[in-house]
């Protein structure tokens, strides 16, 4: 699975992209959090404001409970400050 | 038409393409939006040397097109245009143009002002500020969550 | 700032010229109007080859003046322009431009629509279209008066 | 006084201006129209629609009940169709 990383979320993790195996019990995207969570202190700071970080699956917009399989192309982020 | 790119762009020029040759265009409804060189950091105004603009290739571009083509469907729009910078910029730049052109004056207004509205809570830019504190992440204004929120009504017939 | 006049204009001069030096502008909403190629006459639409613009000398400037002060007393802009010509226009050609440039978005797509709608109803103006049925005087939309009414109200703040 | 007309008023009467002497009983703008209409059918016809004229006196709209003097500037033309 493709993950990215914008904003001060890139900068806590200090990654922008990476490439990960998804272990067997991890099948949403709040599954997904809390795995990334435990692999490290930038993962759990970038995650620590559970609440308004929004999630994308293959560039679109989906809740926590999104399903999520190997193939997918998973995006986190802050709010969006455009315009 | 949508265009997400680095270098900047000239006003007229964008309009006079959107009309051209389209006569039945009664008006086109503009927005332009500009760095400003100040900006509240901690609740207190400080000024902006410079700001970054991060932005999600790919889905930037895919969720600006959806954007555009829903004003398209809720307003009888003759064209648009959603222009966006990302990189480095400075007080002054522009950052966005927003135009629809419309035979009703009132549809034009109204689909440009949804397409920034969404823009603002649904495009994926991040704003990175340059201030005397160091680099300082723009938040989400409530304010802009609440302009956006309105236009999940139905929208107001001219 | 205001201006009528017969010449042409240039829409992104006239917005570089409104904010150039002004780095506390967040944006600038504008709304053009052009000659449509089609026009009611007498319940149906017919071509239009021209449009002569009437106004008054004098009144016309004294009431963009006006209009454009009211504008400036009810949102808190950093600049504004009116520009309208008047004379011989063909399909396409440039009527007017209202731009409004504030730190607040709300702010300028308001004060812009003020400006618009008041523009039709009290601005002293007059249009002559030749039409195949020579040339016929546009008259009155009861939508531009109701525009200009909802003014009336205290403006909605941001 | 000077008076001017505007679009299809202008071009009944067939003038854009025109410097008349008022009448002593002529004091409002009411007065001004019932007295321009006697001068002729071009009139009669510039001011048939007399609710949908408006008038300016000294470049500022007024009602027609608006007192008016030798001096002032005043225009009479149809519904304004800028913008």
């Amino acid at each position: 699975m493709k993950i990215l990383y914008f904003a001060w979320m890139r900068q806590r993790i200090g990654l922008s992209t990476e490439a990960v195996e998804l272990p067997a019990d991890v099948t949403t995207v709040d599954d997904l959090i809390d795995w990334l969570i435990g692999r490290g202190d930038g993962y759990a700071a970038a995650f620590e404001k559970r609440d308004v970080i929004r999630s994308a699956v293959n560039q679109d917009y989906v809740p926590f409970d999104h399903p999520i399989k190997d193939t997918d192309e998973i995006a986190f982020f802050p709010p969006v400050t455009g315009g | 038409m949508i265009r997400v790119q680095e270098e900047d762009f000239d006003i007229g020029a964008e309009i006079a393409a959107l009309t051209e040759g389209k006569t039945a265009i009664g008006g086109v409804a503009t927005f332009t939006g500009l760095v400003r060189d100040m900006a509240p950091v901690d609740g207190s105004d400080q000024p902006v040397s410079a700001m970054t603009l991060e932005h999600y290739p790919g889905m930037t571009e895919k969720k600006l097109a959806e954007i555009e083509a829903e004003a398209n469907r809720r307003w009888p729009l003759d064209g648009s245009v959603i222009i966006h910078r990302y990189g480095r910029l400075e007080p002054g730049d522009l950052i966005v143009l927003v135009a629809c052109a419309s035979a009703h004056r009132q549809a034009a207004f109204d689909a440009c002002q949804f397409l920034m509205d969404w823009l603002k809570t649904d495009a994926p830019f991040w704003k990175l500020e340059d201030t005397d504190a160091g680099g300082v992440w723009v938040e989400t204004r409530a304010t802009d969550d609440a302009a956006a929120a309105r236009w999940n009504q139905t929208p107001e017939s001219e």
